[in-house]
């Protein structure tokens, strides 16, 4: 472990102002959303066509390959060159799993006349929803290269600051996530 | 004031160089010095009047902050300058009860600023109570509507007020966000596409108050003057009542106003964007012209309203005002000054 | 490795105030943590298909949501175990970030 | 690059041994060699600025001139404000921050080097693309500001504006880029003993700023995003007939813009909080707050932003809030001007130019500052947005205030970096010019707002009383170019000849002047112990034994290669699908091969 004045590894520190720096990103999509809301003023509008039960399952999913990931880093830290390997690509498949619900909507939507610049809902919408599924597509890209990098045996506990500020990343894009299911799909009723 | 509207055409005609104007322009200075006619110092309505006060009360405490604080820095420089063998300065690091102070004192200072502030934007905000003479503004590149939907009038670019009767101005925008800006008369009130604003103020006497567009709103932003003509109330009602009939030619020059009219009906195409109540043209996107040769300028306070400018303006009104949207119909010179005769007939 | 790395090695203080040890929560609580989580989306879209709470939703929701937000970083991004450094880096933005978001909303008068 | 031995008895003797050429420069990952490159190219800019801002004023020299016309007008305000800003005044600033924050903390190097030399190329390429717009069909003219929607495809047609979002996106994200590392290089690389609260005030506001520019770009990147998809798109974010609200982009922007004041404003704080301090040869009077009032107005400048939007209308509440958060700053910006006047109080001034920079910032920043309130009260600055009283006010804070402070700390550090001084007597002649110039230029700007003219107006007529002012800010204007060219004569004629400079030229008490000038690859030959606030003026530093070997990391031509691929992403913005794609291709293929470069070649 290096030596710092505040004994954090500056990679960690890097991911941790960069976070800081996205939740600005997010928060501005996030507020354009919620002041937008209700504004359209052409159908369709959120209510026809979002589907909650099946985003309730790609949630779950994200939500689980928070999970995974700790689990990775964890079988890292400890050595655990298997449970490395099976939660990292676990991991980037429940991702992959999530952006691929996320295109099934996405040409759901575009499919019953919502194209991108249809109303407010679908320029905010799409906007939001996809800035964050580019953030776990380059998640997923990430995590299998550091698959990739396991599988090699290249990825011992020297190095598990790589798979920890993978982990952060991806963590938050999983907490972003948590906020935009609330706030775009719960919340869409009221 | 007539002059003044010249200052734009002047040039491009003469082109005179860079250095003959800054010539002349010191004597213009010192005939113009102290004549502001669009100046925010010289305040002619309630609300103007509240800013002005506001802002001198918060001016001098400034100038006395700025007196202390330079005066401080000016002996800190003076006293302190470093003598021949003079010994290093002992090293001070701070001093608590100083440093309170002059966190107080700002704070004080600011109490006085902040306090007067928010009666003044309180006060200015408040609705205007009573009878008030309703006028929509309405915005385009680069001109003003200006509807008085209880009178039936509509004009542009020139908004005729009573003397000391509250006008209450709803502003919005057909294409970019704009400014309504009268300095004399209020502060600044944007104009917002998809949204309404509200302006109100009550002039305290008869007077021609200039002012313009204050928010860039493309090429031709620093051409979208507005003037605010201020007249007695029974001066007011008969502008209005004349405002609101349908077109009136004024006799006499008859063949140039027919030769006018006709190609204003027919081949110069002008009745596809601009409205004369009384007759088939009611196009929309330029000026209402019902009253047009009643006006006292031209594109929106470019020109002086005079037959030859007129002439000039449907003639090439790119040369006069670069940019903006009236479209150059290629008029020969003779059927523009037809035009400009019919136009000028439009009282 | 990289080279930030090995420089960072050379030119890190010694000062290390907090020695970078992380008692990170065990497996077990990660399995813990994740249940709950499933557990509150399931309420989520609950209280969103249950009518009765309709009025009161939105508080529901944040509430929720925001217990999720807490969970996930506390103890899968360890924020709970590590300094106030990072602890700072992040509630500090966040706290501009979600101030922005109400000032917004409420400039755009869903709030009063 | 081989490893630099360090057995020699002297801090800085280990002597520099960059290698040459443009190559050495291209691939450079050392922070002070990027310093100078931020340090060039903002110069460069800034003459650009200055030329573009000089055209202005020779157009309004005269009421009706037709020296320019008014496309060509609003072009060149936009880009003279954009330029100034963002691409002249930020990196002159980085410039000072990656030369001077490893050397003030006593590090060897930034915490990242080649995420570093990633910063400089994201911002040159961004700046390049932007200024590229004058050849591909004309700059944006909407302003600095851009307000929604006259930038829409409707009102804003050709690709003005989009060099300006593309330009701007990817020197915002070298911005937001060199500030993480930054961040980190603070909180992590200092030298033993040199704790928080003895970092010098200009790494402290390196700190501040830093954080600035990680929360206030975000906010603009989406809105540029959002402006971008509605003008390729058809989006409908500011696009009224669609019910969308240019309003909203208002917001977004100045959540940016108004923090982006303080980003560039607070390094020239921090600069002159080092040179009154050596000049008066006392130390900074109150430390501590000095920094608490820089971070209470970084933080407070994300509450104010509506103080920029009073005219829209967001009704007596809001904007009384926003009045009340904007006056608030008032109190420690105004404390800190207490500070440093306390500071030259009971000293022993010497005023070398870089003191003359440094109070002639007090003394025009008060100006501003002052001004600044004024504008802070709604129903004064609904008479004063929008006018040049506004356009006096804010070249008085960046002009008089982050100018001189930046010219300050050229002067200042100049000895550190070449190893010579800067002339003095031409130094003084360039203050006074200066001083002089802008007061000239800014000061009847005040007169002229007040009296109603507004600003971005190509033109005035006669007779509305605008003449004499213009023509006196023209003149001062002039005065200020002169300045101007007499530094850069100064800077040209002090790197050939000028006088020789020791390892500490003028005393000061920050670890940078205890190593050699300039100083060698790796800063220090050995880590500086810390014990004092002014290590150097109070026997507070320790030099413990030799470090055996130094490694400094080798060049990389990788920042390089992902920059040009985020450069050939953006112009495919406009070129092109395929080229779009290979700009990713390039940028993908340059992080793996930065992931995978070996540390030692």
């Amino acid at each position: 472990m290096e030596r710092t004045n505040t004994g954090v590894p500056n990679e960690k520190m890097l991911m941790w102002a960069f976070i800081g720096s996205e939740c600005m990103l997010f928060a501005s999509l996030i507020a354009t959303y919620l002041t937008y809301r209700g504004r359209s003023l052409v159908g369709p509008y959120p209510e026809d066509l979002l589907n909650i039960p099946f985003i309730t399952v790609t949630t779950f999913v994200l939500l689980m390959s928070s999970l995974t990931m700790v689990l990775a880093l964890s079988a890292v830290q400890r050595g655990d060159a298997r449970g490395s390997r099976v939660f990292l690509l676990l991991t980037a498949v429940l991702g992959i799993i999530f952006v691929g619900g996320q295109a099934i909507e996405f040409s759901h939507f575009a499919g019953e006349g919502l194209g991108l610049s249809r109303n407010l809902f679908s320029s905010t919408f799409f906007l939001t929803t996809g800035f964050h599924g580019a953030h776990v597509t380059v998640g997923v890209i990430w995590l299998l290269s550091l698959w990739v990098l396991t599988m090699r045996g290249r990825l011992g506990p020297e190095s598990s600051v790589k798979v920890e500020v993978a982990g952060l990343y991806w963590h938050f894009v999983d907490v972003v996530w948590i906020v935009l299911f609330t706030v775009i799909y719960l919340m869409s009723g009221s | 004031m007539a002059e003044r509207t010249e200052g734009y055409s002047r040039v491009p005609v003469q082109r005179p160089t860079l250095w003959i104007t800054a010539l002349s322009l010191v004597v213009l200075t010192a005939a113009c010095g102290g004549d502001f006619p669009q100046s925010s110092l010289r305040p002619q309505s309630d609300v103007a009047r509240s800013i002005d006060d506001l802002f001198r009360g918060i001016f001098w405490l400034a100038v006395g902050v700025f007196v202390v604080v330079e005066g401080a820095l000016l002996v800190a420089i003076v006293r302190f300058r470093e003598r021949p063998g003079a010994e290093r300065p002992k090293p001070v690091h701070g001093n608590t009860a100083l440093e309170v102070a002059w966190t107080i004192v700002p704070a004080v200072i600011l109490i006085f600023i902040g306090v007067p502030t928010m009666l003044t934007l309180w006060k200015i905000d408040r609705p205007p109570q009573g009878e008030v003479l309703r006028v929509e503004v309405v915005g385009h590149q680069w001109w003003w509507e200006l509807n008085y939907p209880d009178l039936g009038v509509t004009t542009a670019n020139e908004l005729h007020v009573p003397v000391g009767h509250t006008v209450d101005l709803r502003l919005r925008s057909e294409d970019v966000v704009h400014s309504f800006w009268v300095p004399r008369l209020a502060g600044k009130r944007d104009l917002v596409p998809g949204r309404e604003n509200q302006l109100w103020f009550t002039v305290d006497s008869a007077g021609v108050y200039p002012g313009q567009c204050a928010e860039f709103c493309g090429i031709a932003h620093a051409l979208m003057g507005v003037r605010v003509i201020a007249e007695e109330p029974d001066v007011f009602e008969r502008w209005a009542e004349l405002q609101s009939r349908d077109a009136v030619e004024e006799p006499g020059e008859e063949a140039l106003v027919a030769a006018g009219r006709s190609i204003f009906f027919g081949a110069g195409g002008c009745i596809s964007c601009h409205t004369i109540r009384g007759t088939p043209a009611a196009g929309v996107l330029g000026p209402d012209l019902t009253h047009v040769g009643s006006r006292s300028t031209i594109g929106a306070g470019v020109l002086r309203n005079t037959l030859v400018n007129m002439a000039r303006w449907v003639k090439d009104p790119q040369e006069v005002k670069h940019g903006n949207l009236m479209l150059d119909m290629g008029l020969s010179d003779e059927h523009a000054r037809d035009v400009a005769a019919y136009l000028g007939s439009l009282k | 490795m990289t080279s930030e790395k090995a420089l960072g090695i050379e030119s890190g203080g010694v000062v290390a105030a907090h020695a970078h040890e992380e008692p990170h929560a065990s497996n077990r609580t990660y399995v813990v943590i994740a249940l709950v989580l499933g557990v509150l989306t399931a309420l989520e879209v609950m209280v969103f298909y249950v009518e009765a709470l309709a009025p009161v939703l939105v508080p529901i929701l944040i509430l929720l949501s925001g217990t999720k937000f807490a969970l996930v970083v506390a103890f899968y991004m360890h924020l709970k175990f590590d300094g106030n450094v990072l602890r700072g880096l992040f509630l500090g933005p966040l706290f501009i970030a979600v101030a922005i978001i109400v000032a917004l909303i409420a400039l755009y008068g869903y709030l009063l | 690059m081989a490893t630099i031995e360090a057995a020699v008895p002297d801090q800085g003797r280990g002597a520099s041994t960059y290698a040459g050429g443009v190559w050495s420069w291209i691939t450079t990952v050392d922070h002070k060699r990027i310093g100078i490159l931020y340090f060039v190219s903002g110069l460069v800019f800034f003459l650009v600025g200055g030329v573009e801002a000089m055209l202005m004023r020779l157009q309004l020299a005269a009421p009706g001139n037709t020296l320019l016309d008014p496309a060509t007008y609003n072009q060149l305000f936009t880009m003279h404000g954009l330029t100034m800003i963002l691409l002249a005044v930020m990196p002159i600033g980085a410039g000072f921050f990656n030369y001077l924050v490893p050397l003030q903390i006593g590090a060897r190097d930034v915490a990242f080097p080649r995420l570093n030399a990633l910063s400089y190329w994201l911002f040159l390429f961004g700046a390049l693309l932007l200024n590229s717009s004058f050849l591909f069909g004309g700059a944006p003219q909407a302003g600095w500001f851009a307000y929604a929607n006259l930038t829409s495809s409707q009102y804003s047609p050709g690709h003005g504006m989009d060099f300006y979002i593309l330009g701007l996106a990817l020197a915002g994200t070298g911005s937001i880029v060199a500030a993480l590392n930054f961040i980190v290089t603070i909180l992590n690389l200092r030298a033993p003993g040199l704790s928080l609260m003895r970092v010098p005030l200009f790494t402290w506001m390196t700190l501040v700023v830093s954080f600035q520019i990680i929360l206030a770009f975000p906010p603009f990147t989406i809105a540029i995003v959002f402006l971008l998809f509605d003008r390729m798109f058809g989006t409908l974010f500011f696009e009224p007939l669609g019910g969308g609200d240019p309003i909203l982009w208002q917001h977004l922007f100045w959540i940016f813009g108004h923090p982006e004041v303080y980003i560039v404003v607070l390094p020239a704080f921090g600069i002159i909080s080092e040179v009154i301090p050596t000049f008066s040869r006392k130390p900074l009077f109150g430390y501590p707050v000095v920094v608490y009032s820089g971070v209470l107005i970084g933080f407070l400048g994300f509450g104010v932003w509506a103080h920029h939007m009073f005219s829209v209308g967001l009704g007596p509440l809001a904007n009384s809030v926003f009045a009340g958060l904007t006056m608030l700053i008032a109190i420690p910006t105004g404390v800190k001007i207490f500070h440093w006047i306390a500071t030259m109080w009971g000293g022993a001034i010497r005023f070398r130019t870089a003191m003359l920079f440094a109070v002639g910032l007090i003394v025009m920043f008060t100006i501003g500052g002052l001004t600044g309130v004024m504008h802070a009260s709604p129903p004064a600055d609904l008479q004063q947005t929008d006018t040049y009283f506004v356009v006096a006010h804010l070249h008085y804070v960046l002009f008089g205030g982050t100018m001189l402070g930046l010219f300050s700390g050229m002067y200042y550090w100049f000895p550190k970096v070449t190893g010579r001084f800067l002339d003095e007597r031409l130094g003084k002649a360039h203050f006074w010019l200066t001083f002089i110039g802008i007061n000239l230029t800014f000061f009847p700007m005040h007169f002229a707002g007040l009296h109603g003219m507004p600003r971005r107006t190509y033109t005035y007529p006669a007779g509305l009383g605008f003449e004499g002012y213009n023509l006196t800010s023209t003149v001062g204007a002039g005065i200020t170019l002169l300045a101007v060219l007499v530094f850069l004569y100064n800077l040209v004629r002090s790197l050939r000849s000028g006088e020789r400079a020791g390892a500490s030229p003028w005393g000061g008490a920050t670890l940078e002047w205890s190593t050699s000038s300039p100083p060698p690859v790796h800063n220090f030959d050995w880590t500086p112990q810390v014990r004092s606030r002014d290590p150097l003026w109070h026997d507070g530093v320790e030099l413990p034994a030799a470090e055996e070997e130094i490694h400094m990391p080798n060049p990389s031509y990788w920042p390089v290669v992902v920059a040009a691929g985020a450069l050939t992403l953006a112009a495919g913005a406009l070129i092109g699908l395929p080229v779009v794609l290979l700009g990713v291709a390039v940028m993908v293929g340059g992080i793996y091969g930065w992931a995978f470069e070996p540390i030692h070649g």
